[in-house]
């Protein structure tokens, strides 16, 4: 058994949109520290919400309910006395679609720095580099960070996406199907950059098909109609799973 | 004699051509160096490929490696898209459908399709399936719409679970329900081929099940294309798969073969889940 | 185990130091305070008009007994203050205006949507724009210079007639009912077309069997939007209605008499009152008649719009 | 094939309707350049009227209409931008939004003349401004409201929902991420908001009947609180009110105020269609 705390408890989380629609269903299970968590399941099984609790952005949704616990580092994420602006810096989250922002890419790395309240020249310019060499983009834009971000091929706005999440200096990353959009080169040079960022962060993502998921988890959760059905290393899970349903999506038997 | 011999040389002229000719008849479609371009960008590039009659071919890959694009040519749904050109042959029955003279109309009856997303019309489930006909003039009410009606939902196998719900609105059923609907509506007007784009991707897994099932059926009377990203559908449910990749169509094989032993490395990585 | 709270909420807290935190924070309480305020605002407006106009308007209620302030002859002079001819001038000339403008706009939206290619759409959009720019009291100098002595020639007594009123009218409505009915039928999901079309149902077909009937809650609302307006248009109607106060004879000719509605009659006679008058508060009167018609319009409109526009509404934090 | 050719008969009769539309739009607009063309002149446009306006120009009533646009631009757009973040950003989906909403739909439909007896009865009665170019500006600016609202909703609105989502991920606050990402994206469609609502507003008559408008005043006011001429007010008089008025100056009255509004909308369209050719996303 493993003694090492969690860095993030998910303890009887439901969660019930507005319209009554119940997305996941007494979830629970903890995520350890610079580890690749991979969550993945069928579309409208929960990942995409369950992911976006974590750094509460799920407030977004109207009148939706959470039950259960949530602990990052130990402390609730649902107290009310949490600054939300201050979890989601910690917790930082990329998209399914590159998205990055309208400006120039300097902009997009800094934007995030810059609304909390970080003006410092040097500082800024210090992040800008680091975080896009920690993306491998630093070769590829460095001589055109005053360029829009639009002009990126689908790829590096993606990679770019990460550096913007990475300047923050975070803790976790969390990945929404973050190769959805890209062509398989692009795929390939992004997961490779997941590997390398293992060293120094924690990372949740759902990933874009079970066998991507394969590829690049080091433990992972199967989550079917807001249940969790198996959660486990991934060595485990995705060669001899020990429930049948999981089995049955692994081998492609639906979804 | 002569007349004789003359017919033996026809004859044996005939037998020498017989295994060709049959390969074409056997060819429900046949695609030859088409491109097909949304704006400047290139999504398929120079495909050559043969859909063979009244059997099941899979179109896997990648997502935007142009899959559904293609199938969206053979019907030419693609028109509908503004600033989109084709190029190239795609023959059906031996006709270039992208000819001046082609009424898409036409080609769309006999080239049927079922989308990604369940889509009935927000009628009832007797109009849905009776859209066709009625559209195309094939039959009346009191003459023949009923049976046709009828016949289709049997084939799409879902007469038995909805006959008393002829006249509740469609999109009271269930996806699955509401999918083999739109399959009703498809075949109600008799096509020769179904294209389908992915049209379990929103389904549960008893649904799938049960589409994938349909498939086999009607695969003895129509031709089937089906575009999916879910490799093992494509193996469990399909005679011929072809693999495309950036555009191109990388291998094309039956589909036992294309999974046992792919020719391309391209292939046995993106089956194996080393890619995409 | 590392489950109880700690005090320290340093974790999440903000790179901030705290002062300017706390004054950053105040100041978007604030801004987001007034932002409310201006939305709940439009409620008070509503509510202010017509509270204003109840202020001006209830002398007449109170001291003209309602047969009187529904009967048929208006002819103030007189203390003669039924406004039944004016509100009979107003839904003819609305009516006519709508039977018009109903197949005209429909149709043009249709083709918009559904059918013109794009080049067309791009010239047409903007056109259909700039009529809705024109000023009405443009279009009512052009009728009255220019058309009422057309349907003079063409035998009708005076040029100045309901018909005159509602060709205008249906003209300044047109750009309501065809932006509206265009989005409409620009909702219909993506996937009823497709679905139709690789039937092999013809252009014609989809639109009629399947867009139109999916569209339709969105046509009625432009309708009666388009209504809406006709009804509360005053300066062009003022101009080519003839200003007759009296009950056109029912007839095949009745198109061709002239009417006064209610609101040219506010236009026409306020300024000739004296603040406070019995008639000047009968012209209020008339104020909240065409309000509580006009609101009960677009609130029936509203609410059709509101059941529809939960779908839309996804573009929020 | 017959439903082929019903197919080409629909296409037909739809394409001739929709000319029908048309072409009497282009006829109007040609119609009045045509007649007023000969009319406009630099004493016209500069000068005041004479002779019972029989001669001479229309500029104090254009210079009202410019300076009641102004005013109407004051008075209605910190209300309607704010409404229209309200809506966009703020409201929730509840009974309070709803009402909201109906208010708009209800603000928009009210009829301009019950807008000119509101201003009659609140601005230059109660408040006691007399009729005066601020009580014409605020009836003005009030009845503008619901275009600017609903166009500057939808701008906002149109702004992609990622947008937000990546900026409140990145740590910014609710504020923040508008201020810093919805408006200047949104900003373009805004401005068409305004400029329309404007140029209604400029084309207005009914409500300034009562509000502001002077029959005759061959003057310039000195104050918020004076009356002015305006132009649309202006056209009413010279063609119904006034006899023996000369056809040419009717219709040069009229040139210039279609010019006015209609460049108005014709730079709204501009700054719609270059922000967004410019737009990235």
């Amino acid at each position: 058994m493993s003694i090492t705390p969690a860095k993030i408890a998910i303890q009887d989380v439901y969660f019930t949109y507005g319209d009554g629609a119940e997305a996941l269903r007494d979830i629970s299970l903890d995520i350890y520290e610079k580890e690749i968590f991979v969550l993945f399941g069928p579309s409208r099984s929960g990942k995409t919400t369950l992911l976006r609790l974590l750094n509460r952005l799920s407030d977004l949704f109207e009148d939706a309910t959470v039950r259960g616990t949530i602990l990052f580092d130990g402390q609730d994420i649902f107290d009310y006395r949490v600054n939300v602006a201050g979890l989601r810096r910690r917790i930082s989250m990329v998209f399914a679609v590159p998205t990055p922002l309208p400006g120039s890419i300097r902009d997009n790395l800094t934007y995030g720095l810059r609304m909390a309240g970080i003006r410092n020249e040097r500082v800024l310019r210090e992040r800008v580099e680091r975080s896009l060499q920690q993306a491998a983009l630093w070769n590829e834009v460095k001589d055109r960070l005053d360029k829009s971000a639009f002009a990126l091929s689908g790829g590096q706005q993606q990679r770019l996406c990460l550096a913007r999440s990475l300047a923050l200096e975070p803790d976790v990353i969390v990945l929404d199907n973050p190769t959805s959009g890209l062509d398989p080169l692009s795929t390939e040079s992004v997961e490779e950059s997941l590997q390398d960022l293992k060293q120094r962060y924690t990372i949740i993502i759902v990933p874009h098909s079970v066998q991507q998921g394969s590829r690049i988890a080091d433990r992972a959760a199967f989550l079917l109609d807001g249940e969790l059905i198996e959660v486990g290393k991934a060595t485990q899970i995705f060669v001899e799973p020990q429930d049948q349903r999981t089995e049955d999506y692994i081998t492609g038997r639906f979804g | 004699m002569m007349d004789e011999q003359s017919s033996t040389g026809d004859q044996s002229l005939m037998d020498d051509q017989t295994p060709m000719a049959e390969q074409i008849n056997d060819n429900k479609i046949e695609v030859q160096d088409f491109d097909f371009y949304y704006g400047d960008f290139q999504a398929l590039k120079s495909l050559n490929i043969s859909v063979r009659r009244n059997q099941i071919t899979a179109l896997i890959g990648p997502s935007g490696c142009g899959k559904s694009t293609f199938l969206r040519a053979m019907n030419r749904m693609n028109d509908t898209i503004r600033n989109t050109r084709a190029e190239g042959i795609v023959l059906l029955d031996s006709k270039n459908i992208y000819d001046e003279d082609v009424d898409v109309t036409e080609l769309r009856q006999r080239v049927g399709m079922v989308f990604q997303r369940p889509n009935p019309f927000p009628q009832s489930v007797y109009d849905n399936v009776a859209f066709g006909p009625r559209v195309l003039g094939l039959a009346r009410e009191g003459n023949g719409l009923e049976e046709i009606v009828q016949e289709s939902l049997e084939n799409a196998g879902l007469w038995h679970e909805i006959r008393h719900r002829l006249r509740d609105p469609a999109f009271g059923l269930s996806p699955g329900q509401q999918q083999r609907l739109c399959i009703a509506r498809t075949i109600a007007v008799r096509p020769e081929v179904i294209l389908m784009d992915e049209p379990c991707s929103a389904l549960d897994p008893v649904a799938t099940l049960h589409i994938e099932d349909l498939m086999r059926q009607l695969a003895e009377q129509y031709t089937i294309v089906i575009v999916t990203h879910n490799m093992q559908q494509a193996a469990r449910a399909s005679h011929w798969t072809g693999f495309f990749w950036l555009g191109k169509l990388v291998e094309f094989n039956q589909t036992a073969e294309i999974f046992r032993a792919p020719h391309e490395k391209l292939t046995e990585s993106y089956i194996t889940g080393r890619r995409g | 185990m590392s489950g109880t709270p700690k005090q320290d909420f340093g974790l999440f807290s903000n790179v901030l130091p705290s002062t300017r935190l706390r004054w950053k924070g105040r100041v978007e309480f604030v801004i987001e305070y007034l932002i409310r305020f201006a939305g709940l605002s439009t409620i008070l407006i509503v509510g202010l008009i017509f509270y204003f106009l109840l202020r001006e308007g209830t002398a007449a209620f109170l001291d003209i007994p309602l047969r009187q302030l529904f009967g048929n002859r208006w002819y103030p002079i007189e203390d003669f203050f039924g406004i039944w001819p004016l509100i009979v001038g107003s839904i003819l000339v609305t009516i006519g205006a709508v039977i018009i403008a109903l197949p005209l706009g429909l149709t043009t939206a249709i083709y918009l949507g559904e059918f013109a290619p794009q080049w067309q759409r791009e010239i047409l959009k903007p056109l259909i724009e700039v009529l809705a720019g024109i000023p009405s009291i443009v279009l009512g100098f052009l009728g009255w210079v220019a058309l009422a002595p057309i349907i003079q020639q063409m035998g009708a007594p005076t040029g100045l007639t309901i018909f005159t009123g509602s060709l205008i009218l249906a003209y300044m409505s047109l750009p309501t009912i065809i932006s509206i009915s265009e989005d409409a039928l620009y909702a219909v999901p993506k996937g009823f077309r497709d679905g139709a079309l690789a039937i092999g149902a013809t252009q014609w077909q989809t639109t009629w069997r399947v867009i139109l009937p999916a569209a339709r809650s969105g046509l009625v609302i432009a309708v009666m939007l388009g209504i809406g307006r006709a009804i509360g248009e005053t300066m062009a109607v003022m101009m080519v209605t003839g200003n007759a106060a009296n009950i056109p004879v029912l007839g095949p000719d009745m198109i061709f008499q002239p009417v006064r509605t209610m609101t040219a009659t506010i236009a026409a006679e306020m300024g000739e009152v004296a603040q406070g008058s019995l008639h000047y508060s009968v012209l209020f009167w008339i104020g909240i008649v065409l309000f509580v018609i006009t609101f009960g319009i677009n609130s029936l409109a509203g609410r059709l719009m509101g059941t529809q526009a939960g779908r839309r509404r996804k573009g929020q934090l | 094939m017959k439903r082929q050719q019903a197919n080409k008969l629909a296409v037909g009769i739809i394409s001739a309707v929709a000319a029908l539309v048309v072409i009497p739009i282009m006829l109007v607009i040609v119609f009045i350049i045509v007649r007023g063309i000969s009319a406009i002149s630099w004493e016209f446009l500069t000068a005041a009227p004479r002779q019972g306006m029989t001669e001479g120009g229309i500029m104090p009533a254009i210079l009202g209409t410019v300076i009641l646009t102004f005013g109407t631009f004051i008075a209605c757009i910190p209300l309607a931008i704010g409404a229209a973040i309200y809506l966009a950003e703020y409201a929730g989906d509840n009974r309070l939004t709803h009402w909201v909403r109906l208010a708009i739909v209800n603000l928009a439909g009210i009829p301009s003349i019950v807008y000119g007896l509101f201003g009659l009865g609140a601005f230059v009665l109660f408040l006691g401004l007399g009729t005066s170019i601020i009580a014409g500006s605020l009836t003005l600016g009030i009845m503008t409201l619901p275009v600017v609202i609903s166009t500057a909703e939808e701008a906002i609105l149109a702004v992609p929902q990622r947008f937000r989502t990546v900026s409140l991920s990145l740590g910014a606050t609710r504020w923040q991420t508008i201020r810093h990402q919805v408006l200047p994206q949104a900003l373009p469609g805004i401005i068409t908001g305004v400029i329309l609502g404007l140029s209604r507003a400029a084309g207005e008559t009914a409500p300034i009947l009562f509000t502001v408008a002077a029959f005759y005043l061959p003057q310039l006011p000195h104050s918020m609180l004076d009356q002015t001429m305006a132009l649309p007010y202006h056209l009413y008089v010279i063609s119904t009110q006034v006899p023996g008025m000369p056809l040419s100056i009717q219709y040069g009255t009229a040139l210039v105020l279609l010019l006015i509004v209609l460049s108005l909308t014709l730079v709204a369209t501009i700054v719609r269609t270059s922000m967004r050719r410019r737009r990235e996303w």
